[in-house]
């Protein structure tokens, strides 16, 4: 019982990253219907800058996250701008392909400029420990908690109130539609993924505090994609509750079963979440089936 | 069976000679269905015999009317079979000409392709009353009629299937009781004037023309044509013949329009088209060229004059020196053959022009390809007169005298035909066929000359040779024919006569090629109406007369034209079927703006009603312009 | 004739359905095909060709083209992407290399059930997603890459370390050396280019390419599509198990690591680069990242020779930038692929002397 | 003043869509742009709008002036800016967005504006749609949707609203009711109006002056009073035979040969 708590409580912890990256994913899919595959490799890369910032350059921790931010937000501009940008027009089908070769890539630059060997380890928050019943939580995981759920938060908030983040949703609803309003589909486009960059570096600097800032990190990363398809595609909360649930099976699979059985368990649930409830738990029942 | 003097004796003979061989093809859903003798021969079987059940006598007459398609050729040799005389119709004659037509050919039973065909019948139902049955092949939209003289072709074919098992001899019989002295088909010619008259073509006349084209144009059994023409073309019955003497595969486009794309696919060996639309092959050519690439161009530019001067060498019967041999073979490998694939041609053998006239620079820049054209004279009334054989191309001919053929220059440089090919004389009309037949010389209304090799040369008809008030000869369609090489007209008249003292021409313009052209010069345009009244394409078709005056003889020029509102029309009689200029009444009709050309007037106001192809009548209002080729002069009056 | 097709040539006409579906309508084309054909059976056997190091790229090139033949099948042909292509190589390699050595079948008997395996086990991915419409199957392929491999490394015996495996005989000649296994790999990628090329003028091959134009009016017309959308997954997952099949018995070694994601990516990058729905260009698309991967190992570790600054694995890094960066390059630019500038060199030539 | 000068659209830069159109849309006016199925009225719409760039066309000759400025080749949102709003074809609501949303996109690009007294204008003119402030627009009738989408044009303020098939498939009456409210709205707020319609008789009725495009090009124009009476308008958009019945689809002919224009 002890294991399983504690076992539980790390899934939470890692679970409330997996939804932080995978609202990210969400918000490309939705506003113009692209599966991200980059998105772990995002992560990958957010986290080496930060990195580079904090182990490398060894700056004060909130200089370095302010460094990192405009990075991150920058370096999903500089993605929307560079591949997605001159695709618009052709067939989804290659929106979506383009993802995959930009995690070629994106995992290129970082053997390129960071090696391909795990990085030194370095902490973000600091150590202790919270004992809550026989369970003892480390104060680093529930930080990376906290600030996960705050940032989820913010978002959630972002797109139900302000002017942006409904037009956001409507670009979600029809990229023609909004341009015969006069809405700029392109600049809304860039800024989801600057935030998705944003959500995804997060989400590297709280896994590469805890997991260490090493290549397999995109492949954690990866695990955003059956949180929010699990969550509902379309749902930024259900991508934050599909995040908790992976971060959950992920938890008790690898305690269970073995370490390396935490990602394909979870992909084993998209898979069965796909045979049975295709449009998720959260999300619009656009999908449809043939 | 006795000798082979009507088609249909030709047919028993190639249904058992090569039973199971393609006789036609028709394009359909872009694939080319075959049928074999022996499929002709059932169809034509069970047709005739459907007809003659239906109380088709020896001499009854029958008119078809529709496009060249394989039904309409199967209807022609039932008719004949059965003894009966084909009246073939134009398929694009308005309902007033078509009573006519029936009328006076005593047409027992209508032969009809479809519903629009139909439909001009129907609306004219009780002014034939001759006609006891109007049978259609194509039964699409047919279903909701209920007209008891209708009847479709499997019906027909099934009631001539019954008649077949209870006289099985009898579709055998009919064909040996035919003789090759009896009428076999009455074409109707409109003429230019008066009332359409029905030229009675024996069996004898159509094998005897058809024979002529094989003597100069050889062809084999199993080798392709495809139809151009329309079935009440008297050259339909000719060309014809290859299929029945020689067993050539006859080819049916998918549609007439689709034409130019679907005897590409075929390369026919024989290949007569009208002078327009060889001239139109020349223009794509001579404008893809300009936009390709500067490799293609360059090959062209390099290998064109080679053919031409190996053509030039040739027609002077000079000796073509190795060297130039050599070349043009270089440039038969990257140019002429290439060309001549696009064109469609790789497999033509005889590529032929006729009925109008051809421009001799064309024959020479096809002759340089490769493409010997050739030309080919003759008539509803006087059959096959000359053509070129492949050895012996004159281009400023209309071909060489065929063998056989009867042929002399009257005092008023008249051609006159005799033998076996010419005409019988017009149904019902003896004094007409008085007029143009004395002592058996058929009068062709031609006027023309024979030089010493045997080469036929044509002028114009007689009566359009004129002259102006000061005395100076023309004659119209020479000055039309030239006119008509521009590809941004379609139609002209050539106004004169002896009260004028120079020409002026009325124009038609070609819509299409000046529509394209107005699009990419962004030039808006609305319709055919104000396109043709536009500035620029006034000054686009002056400097066309200008260059073509620069041809003709100072008095013979172009002084004033008029592009015309809309197109001369044969539904309301400006033009015959084969669309030839009907002068007198176009002259009569144009009266009003032929004055006003000559008085110097810059504009007329017209007000002209449309007909419409269901009937209805709308309104056209427009100021036409009336222009001067030479803006000059018209400063100096 | 403005909008005549100048082909085929002038007097080639088909007077029946199959005259007109043929592959090789002209007397050129014949040439064409044959000479090509013994110039590639005869490469083994041409000084300068014949070395083994050429051998050995060419070999691997005739199997990568079987797995982008199907990937292509799928991706090109039915609009449906897959990123766990090496995973069903991977299935189709172990089927076979383990009935090799479990029951000592020779590879001519694995190798149709190494395909059979595949498709199937692909069956079972394919399923929930090609229920729906969209690019779903993308994810359960990623899903198949990562759960297949796992279940390799943790569930089968012999997989997760890798194990040796017999070479291809026929009664006592032993193919064993790539000069012999070339004439076994050309064989096998002729035979599947040609079935490939043969299914689109199959009923199935007209649906899915129905299917990937409008998958709404494929519907009405009464195509099953989540049966063709499936048959297309299998038609790709079984080229991959025969591929597998060949590689294992050509390397005589079974291991995981010739099957990761990284290898599905590549094979989507030829696919795409190649020109998506044309054979053509999965083979030009092959060989061309092939040569372009040859290329970058030998210059890579120049690079990271001569810039010191740079990490250990930067070579392998600049592989992932140039091929990724390409592949996005021809999305952008020419998204229909090598293939397309094919049809302009063909299209040049079919029109000569004219310009369209 | 719209100016549309023989434009020329091709879409990837090979089909030619539009060949030389030449129209134009006086302040304040309503004006129809008539013509049957791919005629390329919808596309004359896009091309002034700018959403013709979305879908790989653009306009290849000619030009679009308005207010005396060149708009062609500048992005939709541009032109919208400047006031030229289209409410596109098949009544393209934000599905998943309810009906307020709708409307406070609509207005998202004026700025400073009074987002309530806008609301209401819009309110006022289509009294359903109050009641309907909070329904998701995707569950709305077709009527409904049609009044959301003009609505939510009209937030925006346009000096010209470009309506694409506004009665494609509504009852008569709805049809009536909205036709009503374009001539309200371009009589108090003086926007001028083009409208695309395949439904001739209802644009005929409320427009001055309209324009019948047939291939890509105008072959028509005049008022809307005099083409009313034009044979062929009657006979192919007003589906009229000369005695005035109404032609059934079973009388259609199937004739080879193609109406003419003269």
């Amino acid at each position: 019982m002890e294991f399983f708590g504690k076992i539980v409580a790390a899934g939470l912890m890692n679970g409330a990253v997996y939804g932080l990256v995978a609202i990210g994913f969400v918000l490309i899919y939705k506003s113009s219907s692209v599966l991200n595959f980059s998105q772990g490799y995002m992560l990958l890369l957010g986290g080496y800058i930060f990195w580079s910032f904090r182990g490398g350059l060894r700056l004060d921790l909130f200089l370095s996250l302010l460094l990192t931010l405009p990075c991150a937000f920058l370096m999903g501009i500089l993605i929307e701008r560079i591949t997605l940008r001159p695709l618009i027009g052709q067939p989804l089908l290659s929106m979506i392909t383009v993802t995959i070769f930009l995690s070629l890539v994106l995992e290129g630059v970082a053997s390129l400029f960071w090696g391909t060997y795990p990085l030194e380890q370095i902490t973000i928050f600091p150590k202790g420990a919270l004992k809550l019943g026989k369970t003892v939580l480390t104060t680093e995981s529930l930080f990376a908690f906290g600030l996960a759920i705050v940032v989820m938060m913010v978002l959630i908030f972002f797109f139900r109130y302000t002017r942006l983040g409904l037009s956001m949703r409507g670009v979600a609803e029809g990229h023609e539609i909004m341009q015969s309003m006069g809405i700029s589909v392109k600049r809304i486009l860039t800024i989801c993924w600057g935030i998705a960059g944003v959500a995804a570096t997060l989400g590297g600097i709280l896994l590469g505090g805890t997991l260490g800032f090493q290549l397999g990190l995109s492949h954690i990363g990866l695990l955003a994609i059956p949180a929010a398809f699990i969550g509902g595609l379309e749902s930024p909360e259900g991508a934050v509750l599909g995040g908790l649930l992976i971060g959950l099976i992920e938890s008790i699979v690898s305690g269970y079963v073995g370490k390396a059985a935490g990602v394909p368990a979870s992909y084993i649930v998209l898979i069965v979440v796909m045979l049975f409830r295709p449009y998720g738990f959260f999300g619009l029942e656009r999908i449809e089936r043939v | 069976m006795s000798e082979l003097d009507t088609y249909p004796k030709y047919l028993i003979r190639n249904a058992k000679l090569w039973r199971d061989r393609v006789a036609l093809r028709r394009k359909d859903f872009g694939i080319w269905q075959s049928y074999t003798w022996e499929d002709c021969y059932q169809q034509v079987k069970r047709l005739c015999l459907g007809l003659v059940s239906l109380g088709l006598k020896a001499g009854d007459k029958v008119s078809l009317i529709g496009d060249d398609e394989p039904e309409g050729f199967w209807a022609e040799a039932a008719i004949q079979s059965a003894g009966g005389i084909l009246v073939a119709l134009w398929s694009d004659s308005i309902p007033s000409e078509i009573a006519y037509i029936i009328n006076h050919s005593d047409s027992k039973f209508v032969i009809a392709e479809d519903q629009e065909q139909v439909d001009k019948l129907l609306e004219i139902k009780n002014d034939i009353p001759k006609v006891e049955k109007i049978i259609y092949w194509d039964p699409k939209g047919m279903r909701k009629y209920e007209d008891p003289i209708l009847m479709s072709y499997e019906d027909l074919k099934k009631i001539g299937s019954l008649h077949a098992d209870k006289h099985p001899e009898l579709f055998e019989e009919l064909i040996a009781r035919g003789k090759g002295s009896e009428v076999a088909q009455m074409s109707y010619t409109s003429g230019t004037t008066g009332l359409p008259k029905g030229a009675m073509i024996t069996h004898d006349a159509i094998i005897t023309s058809a024979k002529r084209m094989h003597e100069f144009a050889p062809l084999d059994q199993g080798e392709d044509v495809i139809t151009t023409l329309a079935s009440a073309s008297v050259f339909h019955q000719w060309f014809a013949g290859y299929s029945y003497l020689c067993g050539v595969v006859i080819n049916f486009p998918e549609e007439p329009e689709t034409l130019m794309q679907d005897y590409r696919e075929i390369s026919p060996r024989f290949m007569l088209i009208t002078p327009r639309q060889w001239q139109s092959l020349s223009s794509m050519t001579q404008i893809r060229i300009n936009d390709a690439g500067f490799l293609k161009r360059f090959f062209y530019n390099l290998f064109l004059p080679v053919g031409y001067k190996v053509v030039d060498l040739r027609s002077a019967k000079k000796k073509v020196h190795p060297i130039w041999k050599v070349l043009y073979h270089i440039g038969d490998i990257f140019v002429f053959r290439p060309l001549r694939d696009k064109l469609g041609l790789v497999k033509t053998r005889y590529p032929v022009t006729g009925s109008a006239f051809l421009s001799p620079d064309f024959f020479r820049f096809f002759q340089a390809m490769g493409i010997n054209l050739i030309q080919i004279y003759g008539s509803t009334e006087a059959g096959v007169v000359s053509m070129h054989p492949q050895d012996d191309i004159d281009n400023d001919s209309v071909g060489k005298v065929c063998p056989g053929v009867e042929i002399k220059i009257s005092d008023g440089q008249e051609i006159l035909i005799k033998g076996s090919s010419v005409f019988s004389g017009y149904y019902k009309n003896p004094e007409k066929t008085s007029q143009v037949i004395t002592d058996g010389w058929f009068h062709t209304g031609d006027s023309g000359y024979i030089n010493e090799k045997n080469h036929l040369f044509y002028l114009d008809r007689i009566e359009n040779l004129d002259e102006l008030s000061n005395g100076h000869k023309y004659a119209p369609a020479y000055i039309e024919g030239k006119l008509k090489f521009s590809r941004f007209i379609r139609d002209v008249m050539v106004v004169g006569g002896k009260n004028r003292d120079y020409l002026s021409v009325i124009i038609n313009i070609d819509f299409e090629s000046i529509g394209k052209w107005a699009e990419a010069n962004q030039i808006p345009y609305t319709t055919f109406v104000d396109l043709s009244q536009k500035k620029e394409v006034g000054d686009l078709l002056r400097r066309d007369l200008q260059r073509v005056n620069n041809t003709l003889p100072e008095r013979s020029k172009v002084r004033k034209f008029v592009l015309l509102h809309k197109e001369f029309d044969a539904d309301e009689g400006e033009l015959t079927r084969t669309r030839k200029l009907r002068r007198a009444f176009l002259q009569d009709r144009y009266q009003e703006l032929i004055e006003a050309i000559y008085g110097n007037k810059r504009e007329m106001p017209v007000v002209t009603e449309v007909k419409y192809r269901d009937g209805r009548k709308g309104v056209v209002e427009t100021n036409l312009k009336i222009r001067s080729v030479y803006e000059e002069r018209e400063a100096m009056n | 004739m403005a909008h005549t097709s100048f082909y085929p040539p002038s007097g080639i006409y088909s007077d029946s359905y199959r005259k007109d579906m043929r592959i090789v309508k002209t007397k050129t084309q014949w040439v064409l095909s044959i000479v090509s054909l013994i110039f590639l059976f005869a490469i083994p056997q041409i000084p300068f060709f014949n070395s083994p190091y050429l051998l050995r790229l060419l070999i691997g090139v005739g199997i990568t083209i079987i797995i982008c033949l199907g990937l292509n099948v799928l991706t090109g042909y039915c609009g449906q992407l897959n990123i766990g292509q090496s995973a069903f190589v991977m299935v189709g390699g172990f089927t076979s290399g383990l009935l090799n050595i479990h029951l000592g079948w020779p590879f001519w008997m694995c190798v149709i059930p190494a395909g059979i395996t595949s498709a199937v086990i692909g069956a079972i991915f394919g399923i929930p997603s090609v229920r729906l419409k969209g690019l779903y199957l993308a994810l359960t392929t990623l899903g198949a890459q990562i759960i297949l491999t796992w279940i390799a490394l943790f569930y089968i015996p012999l997989t997760a370390a890798g194990f040796s495996v017999g070479p291809i005989t026929i009664g006592t000649l032993v193919f064993n050396t790539p000069k012999k296994f070339y004439y076994v790999a050309m064989f096998f990628t002729v035979m599947m280019t040609f079935f490939a090329k043969n299914m689109m003028r199959t009923g199935p091959g007209r649906a899915f390419v129905a299917i990937r134009d409008n998958d709404i009016a494929a519907e009405a017309m009464g195509i099953d599509i989540f049966r063709y959308k499936l048959l297309a997954f299998m038609i790709c997952t079984f080229y991959a198990g025969v591929a597998g099949s060949l590689l294992v018995h050509y390397m005589m070694w079974a291991h995981l690591e010739s099957f990761t994601l990284q290898d599905s990516i590549w094979y989507v990058v030829m696919v795409i680069v190649g020109g998506l729905g044309s054979i053509e260009g999965t083979i030009f698309g092959v060989i061309f990242i092939t040569a372009l991967k040859e290329l970058i190992f030998v210059i890579g570790p120049m690079v990271e020779g001569k810039l010191p600054f740079l990490p250990i694995g930067a070579g392998s890094g600049l592989l992932l930038v140039i091929i990724g960066g390409v592949a996005i390059l021809f999305l952008i630019f020419e998204p229909r692929g090598l293939a397309h500038r094919w049809n302009l060199v063909k299209a040049y030539y079919r029109l000569w002397p004219f310009g369209y | 003043m719209l100016k549309l000068n023989n434009v020329e659209v091709k879409y990837v830069g090979v089909i030619l869509v539009l060949r030389g159109v030449s129209l134009e849309v006086r302040d304040g006016a309503i004006v129809a742009l008539l013509g049957s199925n791919g005629a390329g009225k919808t596309t004359t719409l896009k091309a002034i709008s700018g959403l013709l760039h979305t879908e790989l066309g653009e306009v290849t000759a000619g030009s679009i002036e308005y207010d005396g400025s060149r708009i062609d080749g500048m992005d939709p949102e541009q032109i919208a800016k400047r006031g030229i709003i289209q409410v596109m074809e098949g009544r393209q609501v934000l599905g998943h967005l309810n009906v307020e949303e709708n409307l406070l996109l609509g207005g998202y690009i004026v700025k400073n504006s009074d987002i309530k007294k806008d609301l209401d204008m819009v309110y006022d003119y289509f009294p359903k749609l109050k009641s309907l402030r909070h329904s998701t627009s995707g569950y709305l009738s077709g009527g409904e949707q049609q009044m959301l989408v003009m609505g939510r044009a009209m937030m925006a303020h346009p000096k010209i609203m470009l309506l694409d098939e506004p009665s494609l498939g509504l009852a008569p009456l709805i049809v009536d009711e909205i036709f009503d409210i374009v001539t309200r709205f371009n009589a108090e707020e003086k926007t001028s109006v083009l409208i695309v319609e395949q439904n001739a008789r209802a644009a005929l009725s409320i427009t001055e002056y309209s324009y019948v495009m047939e291939n890509g090009r105008v072959v028509l124009d005049g008022p809307s009073s005099k083409l009313a009476d034009n044979e062929d308008i009657k006979e192919f958009y007003l589906g009229l035979s000369k005695l005035g019945e109404k032609k059934s689809y079973r009388q259609v002919k199937h004739y080879k040969r193609r109406k003419r224009w003269l």
